[in-house]
Order: C-alpha cells, then structure tokens, then sequence
C-alpha cells in the first residue's frame, strides 16, 4: 500500500486576473507526493512551476480544487514551519551580512545562539562560502548570492524543502557538487523535496518523480516515475536508464513546446 | 553689478574646488570648505546690499554687526539655546518621533486602526502650530513643557506619513520569505519591515529636526518666562534690537543645523546599505 | 460600509474621551466661581455647567461643532465672520506657497543630485534656512515685501514656500539617489543623458518619497500661510481668525478656526493622496 | 486726495476709533487726504514698520518709541490723542495682594513684551524689585494675546489695559471684588501711550509737513466725534474689521473707557506728560529704560498748526 | 594578418576595498577580441566574469592595466553607444509594461516612434513574448523577464554585445531555439559579442572563443579557439570536435576549482 501523501492536489486552478484578459497559470493540476520524495517539475518558462510552488507553500491561493500538506491546508503547513524554500531570486536582505542573511530565519524559528552558529557555519561550508559570511549582499557574485539563498533554506530543518531554479545560476562543476550534497542530505533526512529546474539531466539525476509541464494553461503533461535507484553516484548519468529516462523528458517538454 | 561679480567669482571657485578629486581623508574637510565658502558668498553680498543700498539698521543689520552682537551676548544666548533647544525641542522631538512611530506601528499592525486612525490622526496632526500654541500654553502652562507639547504636536504627522510609508516598503520576496518562514507579525516587524523602514523613517526625522526647532520658538511668541530664544527674539524686535535678533537666529541655525547634523549621521550608519547611502 | 465603520468608531472613541477631558479640565473653574460665589457644587450641576462655559480651558465636542457650523453655514460665504471667506483666503496663499516651494524643492533636488558643488553648499544652507524661526522674520518679510510695494496673497506665500520647499528638497534628493545600481547601470550601458536617466529611473523611483513629501509639504504650507496671516495686519484668513479669538479669549472661536484649518489640510492633504494613487495606478506601480 | 498710510499699534478696535471715524466720516476727505489704515498685530513693530518705509504714521506708545529712537531710529511725536494711560496690574484677590511696595515680591506676575514691558520695568525699578526671577524679586512670564493666565492662575496678576483686558476678564465670569487692580497712573508711574509718530525726515518736507497737518487735525476730529458718539464709534470700527471677531457690547464698552483717556487732549503734547514720561523712565534702579534725556523727540509743529 | 581587435585587455586588474580585506576580483587578465568574434566567459561562481564583463562596457574602472574598445577607453565607446548589455538579473523597470522597458533605449537613443514600435514587435517575436508586451514585469514568470530583458539588448543594433547569463533561467528547448535565433543574428549582422554562461555545450555551441577563469583572484586560466566552423546546425553537438572541444572547457572549469 502506498504511504497517504504528504502533498496532494486535486484540480487545483489558478487564475490572475490581469487588466486585460484572465491568465491561467494553473490549470486541473493533480499530483500527489509521498514522504521522501524528490519531485523535479520542469517546463517551458511561464507554464506555472513557480506558481504551483508557491501554492503547496501557501503563499498563493489556488482559486479552484483542493490541495493539503500533510493533511492540513497549505497555510497551516506554513504557519507549523513545514517549508524551507528557495526563491527563484536570491532576495537577501541587504542590511544584514550573508551570515546574518542566513541566521535569520533560525533567529525566528528560536534557534539558541550557539546553536545557529555552528549552523550557519555548517550551511556556509556547504555552498562554498565559507569566507564570505562578512560580506553584504551587493558584494557577492550572481551565483554566490543565490548559495547564499540555498543555505539560508538549508539552514534550518523544514520537513519540506522547495527549491525553484536553485542552481539556475551556477557552472556546471558547483552544480555536480551541490546536485551531490544535495543528494546525500536528501538520503540522511528522508526530507520532501520539490524543486524546479531547467536541466534535463539535472532533473533525471535528482528525481524520483519527474513532472512535466506545459504553458497556456499551465497545466501538468507527462508524471515520470525514476527506474533509478535510491543511491545514485554520478556516474549514473552514463547509464542506460538514465539516458532513456531523459530522453522521455524531452520528448514530453518539446510537446509542451509544439503548442506555441 | 559687483555683487554679482563677486557672486560668480566664488560660485566659481566653489565649482571647482568640489569637483577636484581629493582622497578619502581630505574629503571632509572639501565639503566643508565648500559650504563655508558658499555661505561666505552669501555673506559677502549681504554686507555689500546693506551698505551699499543703505538698509537701515532696523530693517536688516550687517552681519559684521550682527556678529559682533553674538559674541557679547553669547552667555545670555547660550542660556537661551538650553532652554529652547534642549528642554522645549529636543524633549518634544524624542517624544513626538516615538509617539509616530508607536503609532504607525499600531495603524500597520490593524486594519481597522489603519482605517479609522489615519484619516482622524491626519487630520489631528494637521492642525496648525500656531493655532494649538496658545491652547497648549494654556494648558500645560509657561514653561518648556508647553512648548514641548507643541512640539510633539508638530512632529507627528511628518514621522508618521513617513514611516507608514517606510513599513509598506517592502518587496513582495521579502515578504514572501518571511511567509514561509512563518515568522510572526513581531518578527517580520523587527526583522523586515523596520529595518526596510529605515531610510523613510529617517526622511521624517530629518525634516522634523527643523521643524522642532521652530515648533519651540514659535510657541515662545504665545508666552513664556523671560528666557528662550522666541522670547528673546520677539522682545528684541520689540526693542528695534535687529541685531540681537539675529544673532538669536544665527544661534538656531547653527544649533538647528546641528541637530540635523547629527540625526543625517546616524541615518548613514543605520541605512548604509540603502543605495543612496552606497552612492 | 467596511471604510467608515472603522472611522466612526475611531471617532465616536475620541469624542468620549474628548468629552471627559471637558469636564475635567473645565471643572476646576466651575468649582472655583462657585466657591466664589459661596456655593457647593453637586456632580449633576458639574456635569451640566462644564459643558456649557463661555470660555473654557477645553471647549465640548458639541460647542467646537456648534461653533463650526455657525461660521460655515450660519454667514453668507461672502460675511467677514464666514469661515468659508477666510478659508479661502487662506487656502489660495497656502496653494500659492505650496506650488512655489515644491518647485523650488524640486529644482534644488534635481540640481543637488546632478552637481556636486550644488550638493555640498547648497544642502547645509537649506537646512539652516529651516532653523531660522520663520514667525521671528515673518514679520519683516511682511515689512519688507510691503516697503517695495507688495501686499497681499505674495508675502504670505512666500512664507509658506519657505517652510514647504524643505520637505520636498529632502524628500527628493533621497528618492532622486534610490534608483539601484543594476538601474542605473542600465541607463549608463546606453549611455543616456543626465535628463534622460532623470525623466526615465530617477523621477519614477522618487514617486513615493515625493508624495509622502508633498503630503507633509502641504500642511507645511498651510501653517506657514497661517503664521504670515499673523503679522500680515491680522485681518483676513483663518490665522487672523485664530489670533483675534485668541486675542479676545473666545476660546469656541479659536476651536472653530482650528478646526476649519485642520479640515483643509486634510482635504489637502487627501488630494495629494489621491494624486498619488491615480499616479501609481497609471504606472502600474500599485499592486 | 494726497496718499497717507497711518500704522496702528494693535488691531482693529476701539482703541483706534478716532481714526476710523475720522476716515468713516469723510474728515480726511474734507482734508483732501486718502489714508490708508494699516492695523497692526503681534509682532508688528510699528516702528520697524515706519522705518521700512511701510507707513508714514504710526500708533505707538512713548516708552517703546523713545527706546527706539535711543537706537538710532529718528522718531518724532507729532501728536498725543491720549492723555492719560490706561494701563494697570490686576491681580486675584486670594493671591494676597494689598500693596504693591510689599507684597509683590516671590509672586508671577504677566507682562506684554514686545517693546510694550518698559513701563513695567520702570515701575518695578521705582520698587527695587528685581524682575530676573530670584527670591527677591517677581517672577515675570510672557503673557501672551489674552487674560487666560490670570484665570488658570498661571500668575499671580496680568496687565491690562482699562478699556480692554479688564473687561474680558469681567466678562469671563470675575467680579471687580475678586480683584485687586493697581494703575499706573495712582502708582506714579504713568508713561503716554497712543501717540502719533513719524520719522524726521518727513518733517523736513513742506509738502509732507503739511499732509500731517491736515492729518492730525482731521484724526483729533474724529476722536472728538468718537467721544461724544461711543455707540456710533463702535459700529463704525466694527465695521472695519475684517476678523470679524469683534462683539458689539465689548466694542462700546472699549469706546466708553477709550474716552475717558482721550478726554484730556486736544491732539497737542503737554510737554510736562512728556517730560515726566521720560523721568519715569530715566530714574530708578539700576537698568534705566533710556539712559539720557532725548533730544528732539517731540515737536508741536503739527499740532500748532493744526489746531489754529 | 590579424585584423585589429575590437577589445583589447592589458594586464587589466579590479580590486574592491571592502570593510575587511580586499577582493581581488580581476589580476592581470590581458585578452583580444577580434570583430565579430563571438567569447564566451566561463568559470567558478565569483571568478570576475561580470566583472570583466562590466569593464568592458565602461561601468567598472580597472584599478590597474589598460582596457581599449575600438581603439578607444570603454568609458567613450559606452558613451558612442557601442554596447547593448544584457545583466545577470533581468531588471525591468516595475512602472513600465514589457514593452515599454524594451522601448526604453530606444525613445533615449531617439529612434522615432513608429521604428520603436516595429523594432518592439520584432525582438519580443524573436523572445517568444509577443503576446506579453501590455503586461508588467511582476506578472511575468523569472524566465519570461529574463527574455524580455533579452530583447531590451538586443532592440537596437549596439556592435558589441555583452549578455550576462543571458539563458541561465530557460529551458532546455527554449534554449536551444534562442542560440540559434543569436547565431543567426550574429551570423547576420557580424556584431562582436561577450557572453557569459554556466553551461559548457552552449560555450562551445556559440562561441569562436572561449575563456576559462578562476577566482582568488580573478584570472584567465586557458583561453580555447574553436575549431567549429562559423555555420552551426545543432547537429554539430554530436560532432567530435564539439566533444573534444567541451572536454577541455571541462578540464580547464575543473582545475580552477581545484584551487579551493
Ligand atoms: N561591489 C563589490 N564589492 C565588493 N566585492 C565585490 C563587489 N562586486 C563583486 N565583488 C566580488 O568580486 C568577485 C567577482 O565577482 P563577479 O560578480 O565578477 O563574479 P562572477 O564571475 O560574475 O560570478 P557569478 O557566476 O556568480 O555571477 C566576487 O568574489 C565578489 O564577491
Ligand atoms: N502576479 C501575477 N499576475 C499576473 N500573472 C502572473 C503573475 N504571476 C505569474 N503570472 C503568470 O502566470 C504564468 C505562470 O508563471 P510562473 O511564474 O508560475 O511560471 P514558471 O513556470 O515559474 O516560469 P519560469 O520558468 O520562467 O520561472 C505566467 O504566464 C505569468 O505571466
Ligand atoms: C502679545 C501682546 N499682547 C499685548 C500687547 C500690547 N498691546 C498693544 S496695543 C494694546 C492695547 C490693548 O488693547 C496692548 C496692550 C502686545 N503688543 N502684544
Ligand atoms: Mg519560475
Ligand atoms: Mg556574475
């Protein structure tokens, strides 16, 4: 028997009524994720990977179906400190230092002092910033401000992690690395994961559900269940599996494509 | 003709000197050559348009007059500047900016306040000073608390637009983050929207410094003891003792200056990151 | 309905407290003429007596209200005991001096972020202009405005220039320099022109510091009319309306000018709100 | 008709009614004259506004006018309408004043400022009482545009003026036999108020010298009127003022007491007011109002001519 | 002969003083670009790509070394309006539609309106964001702004292009199609373009020369001619020169960051 999901939606809709026409950034969206999960949505830009993310953690309203977390509604979830979430843009708060930037949501949550030190200093090593906690946001690079948003969400241990584009901005050698450490904090905490990416590869490596989506309306087309094992070294990517699996992918996003 | 040639020859010399590059040290040290050389400029018409034309004494002193008259009566200014400056403005200025922003906070933090406060806590602040001054008087008697209240008065509204306008000033990521932190209204306040609010926070105390200042001399006018700088000033005019009168002046703008002086420099420290402090 | 509930509550919650404060701050003159008069004084004759003082220390709401509508509505608008005339006297010095000085402030703003020598001698002065005590001068600036012939609506402008151009200069020399710098560096890859980057980024990103200015400008003019009105012979306008109670203890007659001054700043104040709406709306800037 | 602009020292009332007779009834048209009636305010100096060239005539009291003139302003008495000075301390009778010579001392009193305390201070100076605020000498506040200090017993006495401030604070509810009143005049101490000034300069203009001429007599005429007509005088400066704060009673009432203090005069100086006026000023302690005897500071040219 | 290069780099270096000690984003890089080359930067996160890229157009002064653009200092060609930049994040301005940010150079570079208007419909054809011109920058996905940004640079004819990132959030498949909508601009209009990129098979796909950097501090570590002829069908991702060629960028990325 499958475990009760820890995510699920049913024909979840969504609208922004803007001055002109409506648009449908969600459309009869279904899709349950089981604890322990790694769900990659991918997508053409503008088929509403953001906009579902932002629904599961609450901060959108779905103007149509039902969708709980853990059984509860997505705000609840929210309010119990569920999520850890990784924006799109890194959204650092410019009179806090990158240290400061990442203590912040532990300052919140309560953390002891101790406690997020050794924490921040943990996350910091992490994403390869270990010597830039002193700086302000405008002193660091594109890609080092968004690690710096990585280890912000990592810092603190939501149950749920939703991560949109996290590595959009990083070469192809830190990407390995993280997809990896990724991958092992994944394996050791058992977290819920969902987390948007343009990278085919990066997507197959990672997920043990790929979801494909698809534009006007934003709606989901294709549900990829991974043939790959729990334990993945990077090597895998050479496998059999692995290529057939990315190939599905593609096929389904150059659909999504077809339409426009 | 020769006030406007001397004009330009040290507007001139201004324009050059604040664009010469200088290093870090030095910079200092050039603003305030520049603005004193500006206001010397000023100065130097000034004492020429007097002389020059004749300007009775009773109408605008010279200011080589003026200056004399300052520092004979220093004393008595300086114990006119405590009893305006420190007392009356500074006490009513600390008051009023705390009473705003505890109020804006209260406006932000509930919508039915935010509706019902804010259009009646406009209109209650926009009552003019010289209109509440002699109420007030009357109330919280002769003395510096009077003028105190006056103050409060005249502060709020301008810190409170402001900061109303500072805690609404952030983005929708911020907020976002916040959201999914599930931080509490008190920690998104401490964390987000004050330190957000800063720079517009700021706006409202550096324009109310001035206005404090004002607030507690005009409050003078309406009685007062036989001290303070309105007194004194408005007795001095009485007394056709122009000189007196701006020498009084002189005091409030360097005082006044000051105390703007001094709140510009502790916004600089507490918005470095703003860009208009990153330059 | 959800907009003036909130308003009335509000409103109906400071009348009462208003009304408290009446009687207590009034009491102690009834107490004091009835002790002069050799009597005691029972709460009810308290209560009815502290309501009804020709000059107490705080007037009730009713009387203020009373006073109000006397001047609004009980006088032809054209009477010299209207308040709609003195208001509107009042009111065209204060537009007068606010246009006047949000220019100035502006064009100052504008000049202080383009030129540096602009920057370091002109702001330390605009701030020293603001210390200097304008009720102590304004009446030389009235005697000085009246020996080169002009009177009127000007001189009391002027003063109230002088007090709105501040708020307006600060406001603007902080929102002309928030552009960020990925916004300005964009400006600066097409290599556009100062006014361009001004018409462009820097005028757009002011937008809300230039109206919580303006807002605060405004009442500034409004108060700085009001003082001119003072010394400018006290015959016309709400100031002279507010220093001639004040002057013959009518403390009702005081209220209802305050009042009637407090309303128009308001309404002033509330337009510039409006304009700001409409403004950010058009921009697309409201969400 | 030949331009005139007279200052007056405070604002449209009663205390001014001869000139607005005077400009009511057509006395200064029958003069050829065109006067312009500036009133004045708090913080209109009269003076200040003579010497900016804002007038050509002011209202203004003696003490501040010789003041000003010891500070080099070159101001000139041309004509003295009132007599007598109206000018007094009230104080509430539960503050224990009797007498002045002793019971003074430690207590607030009000005072106008604004060139407008000189007589005050000299009066405190016959006494030896010191005015800084210590234990020896009286408290001095400010006293601002009304009688309300007295009422919230912010001060132990204010100063009033006859016609004026004394009936506000009757008509506030006080009886006369709640208060003590001490006037200037019983105290000795009396200085000319209300006199007609202008700048020398002016005088030395035929052209000028005459306009004054004719300016003074028609003024004393009015005054005159004004006198003999109380209800009449009230309605015309209602009339005239543009606050519209004024009440009939209080005008009329002002006009009667207003009288009592022209009723002595024909417009002429007495020197002999003058020269007490300038005693009282010169002697007595330690920080005289003037510190010489002036030269020059009246003349009755004008009203030798004008009252021929 | 080598015709005289456009940009020409001479032991440039940048230092910032920042509070603690200072960053050495750029040491001594020297570098020529020819007309109508097309270079791609790529190199760890904070190794001075945006950097260089920034001096290039002027916005950034060297504190060391001597940088030349067509013979001139970066800050006059800026001025001669030789460069059209596109930035790492997509900075539209909030208060004016898609369209209105696109046709923003162009009113400031004087073009008259009706040419505005066609150049407008044109590059947001070429983005794929024709139908999005009305709406505002927030009510558009993190791609979509990226694209629009895209077409900002590219509506009027700057001869050096500098694009930071440009495609770092698009799909696979929107991707492949805007490479070769630029080539085909490149190829058409021979402009001279700066290009910075995580992704090692788009260097290689788009570039006539590629530059690996390395951070601490900012350098050029190999710089790698590409021996793809100037036609490139997609197909040539198979070819073995692109295989050989990707290989060395990989080899290069991986030995800067050996470094930390
Ligand atoms: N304004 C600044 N003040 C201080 N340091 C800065 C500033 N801007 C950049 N740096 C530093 O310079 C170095 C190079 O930054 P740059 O932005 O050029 O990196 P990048 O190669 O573009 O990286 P990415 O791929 O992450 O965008 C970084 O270490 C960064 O911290
Ligand atoms: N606040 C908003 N108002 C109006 N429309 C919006 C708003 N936010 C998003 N949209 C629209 O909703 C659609 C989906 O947007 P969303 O951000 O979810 O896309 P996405 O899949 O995350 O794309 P990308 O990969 O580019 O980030 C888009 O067409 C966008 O224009
Ligand atoms: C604030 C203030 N109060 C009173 C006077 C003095 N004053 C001028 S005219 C006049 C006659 C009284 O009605 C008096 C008392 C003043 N100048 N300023
Ligand atoms: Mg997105
Ligand atoms: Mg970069």
């Amino acid at each position: 028997m499958m475990p009760s999901p820890v995510i699920s939606a049913r024909d979840v809709s969504l609208t922004f009524p803007t001055a002109d026409a409506p648009v449908h950034a969600l459309k009869d969206v279904s899709l349950d994720i089981g604890p322990g999960d790694f769900v990659s949505f991918i997508g053409p830009s503008g088929c509403g990977k953001t906009t579902f993310l932002r629904c599961i953690a609450g901060l959108e309203s779905p103007t149509g179906g039902t969708l709980t977390v853990n059984g509860m509604t997505p705000d609840q979830a929210r309010r119990a400190r569920a999520y850890g979430y990784v924006f799109q843009a890194p959204g650092l708060y410019p009179w806090r230092t990158i240290a400061g930037n990442i203590a912040l949501p532990l300052e919140i949550m309560g953390f002891s002092r101790p406690d997020r030190a050794e924490r921040v200093a943990r996350v910091l090593d992490l994403v390869e910033l270990g010597q830039f906690g002193g700086k302000y946001p405008w002193q660091l690079s594109g890609g080092m401000q968004q690690r710096a948003s990585i280890a912000r969400a990592l810092a603190f241990d939501a149950d749920i992690l939703l991560m949109d584009e996290p590595f959009g901005a990083l070469d192809e050698i830190v990407r390995d690395r993280l997809n990896e450490a990724l991958l092992a904090l994944w394996a050791k905490t058992g977290k819920t994961i969902g987390f948007v990416t343009h990278s085919i590869p990066e997507a197959v490596y990672l997920s043990t559900k790929i979801v494909v989506m698809s534009p006007r309306p934003g709606r989901i087309t294709d549900v990829i269940d991974s043939p790959l094992p729990r334990q993945r070294p990077l090597e895998i990517r050479d496998s059999a599996a692995f290529i057939e699996t990315a190939h599905r992918v593609r096929e389904g996003l150059r659909a999504g494509h077809s339409y426009d | 003709m020769g006030l406007a040639l001397v004009w330009l020859g040290l507007w001139g010399a201004n324009a050059r000197l604040a664009n010469l590059a200088v290093t870090a040290e030095w910079e200092r040290l050039r603003r305030f050559a520049v603005a004193a050389i500006f206001g010397l400029t000023l100065l130097t018409v000034w004492e020429m348009a007097v002389t020059v034309f004749a300007v009775p004494q009773v109408i605008l002193p010279a200011p080589s007059a003026i200056g004399a008259r300052f520092v004979a009566a220093l004393p008595m200014i300086l114990g006119d500047l405590w009893q305006t400056l420190v007392k009356g403005a500074l006490s009513g200025w600390l008051i009023g900016a705390a009473a705003a922003v505890l109020t804006a906070i209260a406006i932000d933090r509930s919508p039915f306040l935010q509706r019902g406060l804010l259009p009646i806590g406009n209109f209650v602040a926009a009552l003019p000073i010289v209109g509440i001054a002699p109420i007030l008087v009357m109330w919280f008697g002769f003395d510096w608390q009077s003028k105190a209240a006056v103050v409060v008065v005249m502060v709020f509204f301008p810190i409170l637009v402001n900061m109303v306008a500072g805690l609404a000033a952030t983005d929708a990521l911020q907020r976002d983050q916040m959201a999914t932190w599930s931080a509490g209204y008190w920690q998104s306040l401490l964390k987000l929207r004050l330190p957000a609010a800063m720079p517009l926070l700021f706006n409202g105390l550096k324009i109310t410094t001035t206005l404090a200042l004002i607030g507690a001399i005009v409050a003078e006018f309406f009685g007062s003891p036989t001290r303070g700088m309105g007194f004194r000033i408005s007795t001095a005019v009485g007394q056709m003792d122009l000189a007196l009168v701006w020498a009084e002046i002189l005091m409030a703008a360097i005082a006044g200056s000051l105390f703007y002086g001094i709140v510009a420099l502790i916004e600089r420290r507490a918005t470095f990151w703003h860009p208009s402090q990153r330059g | 309905m959800s907009r003036v509930l909130p308003v009335l509550s509000v409103l109906a919650a400071i009348v009462a407290l208003w009304y408290l404060a009446a009687v207590g701050m009034n009491a102690a003159w009834v107490r004091d003429q009835a002790a002069r008069a050799g009597e005691t004084v029972t709460a009810g004759r308290l209560l009815r007596e502290t309501m009804v003082l020709e000059r107490p220390v705080l007037p009730a709401p009713h009387q203020v209200a009373a006073g109000l509508w006397e001047g609004v509505a009980g006088q032809k608008i054209t009477s010299k005991r209207s308040l709609v005339w003195h208001g509107w006297i009042t009111l065209g010095a204060t537009l007068a001096g606010f246009a006047i000085g949000a220019a100035a402030g502006m064009i100052l703003a504008v000049g202080i972020v383009h030129n540096r020598a602009m920057d370091m001698s002109i702001m330390p002065w605009a701030v020293a202009s603001q210390t200097v005590p304008i009720l102590a001068i304004a009446p030389m600036v009235i005697v000085v405005f009246a020996s080169a012939g002009v009177t009127g609506l000007l001189p009391k402008a002027f003063i109230a220039a002088w007090l709105s151009f501040f708020p307006v200069l600060v406001g603007m020399v902080k929102g002309l320099r928030a552009p960020d710098a990925m916004q300005m560096d964009l400006m600066r890859s097409w290599n556009a022109s100062s006014g361009q980057v001004l018409r462009h980024l820097r005028l757009p990103v002011s937008l809300p510091y230039l109206f919580a200015s303006l807002k605060v400008a405004v009442a500034a003019a409004l108060v700085g009319t009001i003082v001119g009105e003072l010394p400018a012979g006290a015959t016309q306008g709400l100031g002279a309306r507010l220093l001639s109670g004040s002057y013959y203890g009518q403390t009702i007659q005081i209220w209802a000018a305050l009042f009637a001054a407090a309303i128009l700043a308001a309404a002033l104040v509330w337009l510039i709100g409006l304009a700001e709406r409409i403004t950010l709306r058009r921009m697309g800037l409201s969400r | 008709a030949d331009p005139l602009t007279l200052q007056l020292k405070w604002v449209t009332q009663a205390q001014f009614a001869g000139y607005y007779v005077a400009k009511d009834k057509g006395f200064y048209d029958e003069e050829n004259l065109d006067v312009t009636i500036k009133p004045g305010g708090p913080d209109i100096a009269p003076t200040q506004v003579l010497a900016g060239g804002g007038a050509d005539v002011t209202v203004e009291w003696m003490p501040a006018a010789l003041a000003a003139r010891e500070k080099g302003l070159p101001i000139v008495n041309i004509a003295q309408p009132f007599k007598s000075s109206g000018m007094m301390l009230t104080c509430l009778k539960e503050s224990g004043i009797t007498d002045p010579k002793t019971d003074f001392k430690g207590k607030t009193l009000g005072v106008w400022f604004f060139g407008n305390e000189y007589p005050f201070l000299s009066w405190m100076n016959h006494l030896g009482l010191k005015t800084d605020g210590g234990p020896e000498g009286v408290t001095v506040l400010k006293q601002g545009f009304n009688v309300d200090p007295l009422l919230q017993k912010q001060a132990a006495c204010i100063s009033t003026m006859t016609y004026n401030e004394y009936g506000q604070v009757l008509d506030a509810g006080l009886k006369p036999e709640d208060l003590v009143t001490f006037k200037y005049e019983d105290q000795g101490v009396a200085t000319l108020e209300d006199g007609l000034y202008t700048l020398e300069e002016k005088l030395k203009d035929p052209a000028m010298e005459d306009k004054l001429v004719r300016f003074v007599r028609a003024s004393m005429k009015g005054w005159k009127y004004a006198e003999e007509h109380p209800e009449e005088a009230a309605a015309i400066v209602l009339e005239n003022d543009e606050t519209g704060a004024q009440t009939e009673a209080h005008q009329v009432r002002m006009m009667q007491e207003v009288a009592k203090l022209t009723a002595g005069s024909n417009g002429a100086l007495d020197p002999a007011d003058a020269e007490r006026t300038v005693q009282t000023l010169l002697s007595g302690g330690s920080d005289p109002v003037i510190s010489k005897a002036p030269e020059g500071a009246w003349t009755s040219a004008i009203t030798d001519k004008a009252l021929k």
